[in-house]
């Protein structure tokens, strides 16, 4: 099996069902289509990638969380799967850290989940694969392409 | 006959026939007596300190009242690690999504059962641990050998009197405190059954009775280690002792003790001592033995946590390698025989397949182990002999044995790496490994040095290389050649905290003057090695928080240094006061924190003990300010331990790979209903602490997290203000801004600290904030 | 002050004050005593029964001797469910093709956590069980109520004799046995604990003590219910009681109880009694509390196994469903209450969160549970009349509700399946339910006639249906429609077997002339029905074995008829002889199974059995020809019977299913060796029995494999030649040939039976078999 | 995801490694390469599948073991585990027994393990997806081919 769609820890997966792999392109596509989207956004992002995501969230004027700074990632669950949010992308948290608390949204709501970080994470619906440095700030200039 | 048997609380009939009678000092033979006695409350005549209250010996639904008002303010949050359950052959069932599995369960009550298990199999482990030791101790001591833990003690054992009604002044007391936990254990893991609980919240409810329990056992071993050992009793000048690599002598034969269990080396040292070999033979431990022993004696030294484990065995020091039980690696027999030392087992819960010599002489045992390497001794008396005259030949034998690959050797290794980043991807905190081998292979240690720092030593980077490199060997090289002051001090484990402190300390806390108790606790498994907890605890230290630690976390608070030279420990006093460090000692000594808070109800404010325990922990969770931290958590125990601890109404903040013990207990941080005691009625109030057991994400998190769960319903407006003050000033330090939930926790103008006035005064305004009109005086949930 | 503590074994010092004494009977006051009794194998003049032997209470390393040499033969074989641990936050870990996790461990050792974990679980649910029931009759019947099962049977508790070496007199010396089991359980469920044990064999030899404890409490939960409740007492001519949904009286109020514990259902029977209501309503029940109450009386009827459960429930007849413990489903609460019953839960391992209305009246139990529905009852007392009163008045209400669809809405529901298949891919046994529905649609009720024969009801097809169809409910109208003769008959649990049977039939098992005991036991969780557990039960009746039978099973035999419709506890005899068919009586009873085993062993062989257990199971390894088929065997204490069965010698085939307990026992079924004890030679024998536990992929590998399991090193050769015949001839009916392994049983031609000598020795040769020149007289592996 | 490559009862993977897709014609290269094949056969064939399968047999002169007629499935596991078996084929077993089964193979042995039954079977290394009894027919003709 390709590397790039194992788990970046491979024993992060919660077993029977794992992300389906997703693109830019198609991250773009749910972003438009979704009525109330929001970002939740880890303190583990370098300089560029942060630039970049900043653009990103600019562009698409997305609501944003700032975890740990603004709200623990387990009250941001706890928050989502009880809110109306339809879609909500992550990145730059702990991925083992993300890999469990998201695990709460994929059993407990309808919430749409997107793991937009640079690893592939098992327990959001959909996720990058696994992605170079290099790559991973492709996928960024991606986002905000179109 | 005399046929009696009988269990606390029960009552007893009895019949025998005396068939002779010597004075008033009975020979009694054949003795036939028919009659009945209340056994219980009635069978000690000064068993009336205190009348007993509701709920003495609590079954598992006797507190379950308590349990589900806790439950409804803190409901559990989920985590699924798996989306299966595969506990019976029914299964595997898939749970995920709403699906129910053959036995009819959901994934929530699987969670609740999961974490069941987890609390039964650490309560176990405790009780287990406390048996065997009070076992021994009346094998050696009698059964009537008296609790004493020195005038400054009354309360001496605040949760046996809380919980059970019984107020142990024997060893044997403690067998019945013992017995009722066996017995409820059995009944909580029972439940876990397929086929029997089936609601999430009773699962809960269950593992709040294993995780106090888990508190119960506790005491109970540490009380009968304390007085059986002459440990330190509540002595705040406990002896500073050594701790680290750099502090053991490599020139003497060394043996390590690793493991929980104080019999086997306290053995060793007596032997030592008997024989005056104190100065030949180093001593020294890991993990809490190692703290256990420096409570038997200062000489023997403390090699740190156990996540130093596998790098200290693969360092090659010890000779003779002595494991009791838990937390010791799985493995510890491949990696000890790989050094040359030999390995001695003392316990029935870790055999490791050795050969049971426990019925051969001490002589015949050590040629034995000269021989075989490794052995099973079941009869711990004979470990103090065995242990050192086998470290006294074998390390003749290792004179020049070398077990780490030297700095060359490690540039050597590092050249085969083929760079498949595995190492990077099992890591589980996914540390740059390859990196680090990729710079080593120029020679440049940089990224082991870095990797020496924060790993923990598990090992499964070396499990998944293709190239079967010893990562772990190799960072243990770069260490020590790059680590030369290994050296830090920890005060002994003083165990409990006496009555005076606690009547000294009691207002201050209650009304919320000192701002906060924080305790350190639990295993060393966190993502960025033991500075973090020391630079944690330097933090509240400084701010006049009460600071408490047990355990691999007080080791981790002493392996940090200010810019002097100096630890924690010998800058701050081992008094339980306003900036003061308190070890209290190993892990069995946790319930001494628990048990603190306890005495705060008691002594401070005379809410009786005795088998009350809903009021107690009401008036914990309302008034008495304390969070636990156990940054590092990570097994069974520790699952019990904050289990129990959050039974107790006190919150729990666990690190990141606590996220994997799949469920915590969070407030949706509203706005919370509380009773006024006074006025009887129901009002809201701030909804402080906010959540029971927490994980934070890193080490920033954690420590703002502090000072926000340390807030309760009774600080009186100062007190707020000061708690306030440190949440924001950590906050700014931190985060560089305000809390971002401030508005929640200042309840009136008057909870806002003088300094911060204008500052928060407009943060409110922006958020809209309106003071409550009033809140409680005697806040309580029952 | 009178201060005793006592457990067995110690030495016990007591002090006391007498102040007042009247006559021989003394009512004490103020008591002051003091002297020393020595408490354990003194405190009883007549406790002389038998010398102490080696063994008695053993603790966890006490018989690791015996498990090591079990082992050595039958090593451990291992199928992982799971590439991963996740039980502790160091995880979860890879332990796939030979990777260690974190703390050390690899996936044997892993595996053996994991059965010890299940059999500790199995373990605590029969000591809970056996604590409630005891502590409950010593509450209502004094500690002092005497054990006593009759002139028949002297050795009355023939397991606690050999493990504890305590000859149980009244209730109270039950308490002392579970004492001892909780202590047990505790430790060995802390050697689970992350850093434990380490090694695979160790945490088998502690699966295989907590098997032990399994049986031991077993038996001090049977014994305390049939001394208590005047349970039939070893009485082979014990009265059959009616089973089967058929035979329900739906025309009265019906009280269903589920579970495992006599108790409620004891009161309920006890209140219809008292108040002549017997023939007004209709008590059964489903597991083993319906055979726990046909024990008390006869008028109680059983519905079915396990495995019935949610059909029956979804029948909606019973208008009150009182559950208790152990199997129950965990959503019986939602499946209850949408038939319109009323759910009494009376235990506190399975409260399912519901309020506990213990403290209330009766009367206002029963008005609250008429508006509420449901509720906690934990005093069992109550639930006697509430049950019966609450299912007066909800069987008014209820009297024209219908829970089951029927069939023309069977058809409709059927039009509504998309025909997706998910179905048949969520059915554990790959059912093929999308098919019955397409037939369905059709209004052919074939494949759905043929599902309600082979379905287990799990109702996992349902859980993942898209269109949420009940596909239980409709299983089970159309087997109410087309299956009319659900009537059938049950010898009612007889519990021990009587010393005088064991002393008949010991020579000819020991020497094989009965060519073998079959005991079918555990759940009914198989994946073709109840049927095939009858058909083997008579496939060895017919050829003279001992057929036992406990629980499940032992209702899955009598849902089978003949063409003349007669069950086979109709055609066969209740006695422990050739041909006999027992029913031991509920899980509870398994005991009665090793029980027979060791009283073989004691009354026939005369070996000692107090405190004796390795040479007992040794006797029984080598002697006994018994072998335990637990077909549908599901949940952990399955595996704890199993697990415990095995430590005696006694070998377990289970179901396929049973793979999922991720470990067997089997040997390499290469000779075998043992010490003659007569001459002390060590010699290679047939490998007899092959295996300690094994799984049969299907009912004809089962049947063929009885026979053979049932082979041990001291047949005679008549003995083997009878095993041998029924061997072959049951391959040959099975396989239609030879069995493919023979040559390795035939020891020399005398084994070969007379009627198949050509045939065999036709086979033999084309094998090139040779004799053995010798085999052991008295064979041992001690 | 493709439900053919999903476990044909979900559950019945061990987690982390789930078996290749395999095809004929890789089956039919396994077996040329192998230094000593073996066929495990179970019972629950149909009468077509069980006459490709005596040909399959008979073209590729397989040793088989007939389960359980001639032996137990377990013991054939553990006699594999020891044995110097290269590669083992199954078919016509029991589908959730042989999961369970073919996992001692799987962590303790290097035999390399082949359903080439009509369910994707997890556990072995490699697997035929999901097939319809007619695909099946058709995979088993192809394994005749060449």
């Amino acid at each position: 099996m390709d590397e790039r769609f194992v788990p970046y820890i491979p024993t992060a997966g919660s077993n029977v069902a794992h992300a389906e792999i997703t693109t830019p392109t198609l991250v773009k596509m749910m972003i438009k289509r979704s009525k109330k989207p929001i970002l939740i956004l880890g303190e583990n992002l370098s300089k560029d990638e942060m630039e970049l995501i900043d653009k990103f969230i600019e562009k698409y004027n997305l609501k944003v969380i700032k975890t740990p700074e603004e709200m623990n990632l387990m009250a941001i669950m706890k928050f989502l799967a009880n809110s109306n949010y339809d879609l909500a992308l992550f990145t730059g948290i702990t991925y083992y850290y993300l890999a469990q608390a998201v695990t709460h949204l994929k059993q407990f709501s309808n919430v749409v989940t997107v793991s937009i970080d640079k690893y592939y994470q098992p327990n959001t619906l959909y996720s990058f694969p696994n992605l170079s440095n290099d790559e991973y700030i492709d996928y960024l200039k991606k986002l905000l392409e179109g | 006959m005399i046929n009696l048997s009988m269990s606390y609380g029960d009552i007893v009939r009895f019949e025998g026939d005396i068939k002779s009678m010597t004075s008033q000092l009975l020979k009694l033979k054949n003795v036939k007596i028919s009659g009945t006695i209340k056994f219980g409350e009635n069978i000690e005549e000064d068993d009336d300190w205190e009348p007993m209250g509701p709920t003495p010996m609590p079954k598992i639904p006797t507190l379950r009242h308590w349990d589900f008002k806790l439950l409804e303010r803190y409901p559990p949050f989920y985590m699924p690690i798996c989306d299966l359950c595969c506990l019976c052959t029914f299964g595997k069932c898939d749970l995920s999504k709403g699906k129910k599995g053959a036995c009819g369960l959901n994934i929530k009550a699987q969670q609740g059962r999961i974490v069941l298990i987890a609390c039964c199999i650490g309560a176990a482990c405790h009780t287990g641990h406390s048996r065997h030791l009070v076992h021994h101790l009346i094998e050696t001591l009698g059964r009537d050998y008296p609790i004493n833990l020195g005038n400054e003690i009354e309360v001496e054992a605040p949760i046996a009197r809380t919980v059970t009604g019984i107020k142990p002044k024997t060893l044997g007391d403690l067998e019945k405190i013992l017995d009722y936990c066996e017995e409820q254990i059995t009944h909580l893991l029972s439940a876990a059954h397929t086929g029997q609980e089936g609601d999430y919240l009773d699962f809960e409810s269950k593992a709040l009775h294993a995780g106090m329990i888990d508190d119960l056992a506790r005491e109970a071993g540490d009380i009968a280690q304390i007085v059986a050992y002459n440990m330190p009793k509540g002595d705040g000048d406990a002896p500073l002792v050594e701790l680290g690599f750099g502090c053991i002598d490599k020139s003497k034969p060394v043996i390590l003790c690793i493991g929980h269990n104080v019999v086997p080396g306290s053995y060793i040292l007596e032997y030592l001592e008997e024989n005056n070999l104190e100065d030949e033979i180093e001593v020294c431990g890991i993990c809490c033995t190692a703290i256990d022993i420096t409570r038997v004696s200062e000489k023997p030294k403390i090699v740190g946590p156990l996540s130093r484990q596998l790098m200290f065995v693969r360092c090659g020091v010890a000779d003779v390698v002595v494991i009791d039980e838990q937390c010791i690696r799985t493995d510890i027999l491949e990696e000890v025989l790989k050094t040359g030392a030999v390995l001695i087992a003392t316990n029935e819960k870790m055999c490791l397949g050795l050969e049971d010599i426990s019925h051969l002489s001490e002589d015949e045992i050590i040629s034995y182990l000269i021989r075989n390497r490794a052995g099973l001794i079941l009869d711990e008396e004979k470990v103090g002999k065995v242990a050192v005259e086998v470290a006294k030949i074998v390390a003749k034998e290792r004179k020049d044995r070398k077990s780490l690959p030297d700095l060359n050797e490690v540039i050597e290794l590092a050249k085969q790496c083929t760079e498949c980043g595995w190492c990077n991807r099992n890591c589980p905190n996914a540390f740059k490994v390859k990196e680090s081998m990729i710079l080593a292979k120029q020679g440049n240690f940089e990224g082991f040095i870095d990797l020496y720092k924060k790993c923990y030593g598990c090992g499964r980077c070396e499990t998944i290389c293709q190239r079967n490199l010893p990562i772990v060997s190799m960072t243990t090289k770069v260490g020590e050649a790059y680590y030369k002051d290994l050296k830090f001090k920890i005060r002994a484990g003083r165990g409990p905290i006496k009555d005076v402190e606690i009547r000294s300390v009691g207002a201050p806390i209650v009304f919320g003057d000192i701002p906060g108790v924080v305790a350190f606790v639990g295993c060393s498994n966190h993502p960025n090695g033991e500075e973090e907890v020391a630079l944690m605890a330097k933090e509240f230290l400084e701010r006049k928080y009460i600071v408490v630690a047990t355990g691999c976390a007080a080791m981790a608070i002493g392996m940090w240094k200010d810019k002097d030279g100096k630890t924690l420990y010998e800058k701050y006093p081992g008094e339980f006061r306003a900036g003061g460090l308190v070890n209290c000692g190993s892990c069995l000594s946790n319930c001494h924190i628990t048990g603190a808070a306890i005495k705060i109800a008691n002594i401070f404010a005379k809410v009786p003990l005795r088998g009350n325990y809903a009021e107690i922990a009401d008036y914990i969770l309302n008034k008495v300010g304390a969070v636990g931290v156990a940054w590092g958590a990570m097994s069974q125990k520790a699952a019990a331990i904050a289990t129990g601890v959050n039974r107790w109404g006190i919150p729990v903040i666990v690190g990141p790979h606590g996220a994997k013990y799949r469920r915590l207990y969070l407030s949706n941080g509203e706005k919370f209903k509380v009773k006024d005691k006074t006025t009887g009625e129901i009002m809201e109030i701030d909804p402080v602490p906010e959540h029971l057991i927490v994980t934070a994400e890193n080490y920033k998190e954690c420590i703002c997290m502090i000072p926000k769960l340390c807030m309760r319903p009774n600080d009186t407006p100062k007190g707020r203000a000061n708690k306030i003050y440190h949440y924001v000033d950590l906050y700014e330090k931190y985060f560089g801004r305000m809390p971002p939930d401030l508005e929640k926790f200042v309840r009136t103008e008057k909870d806002i600290p003088f300094m911060m006035k204008d500052k928060i005064m407009n943060y409110l305004e922006e958020k809209g904030w309106k003071p409550f009109e009033k809140y409680p005086k005697n806040p309580t949930i029952l």
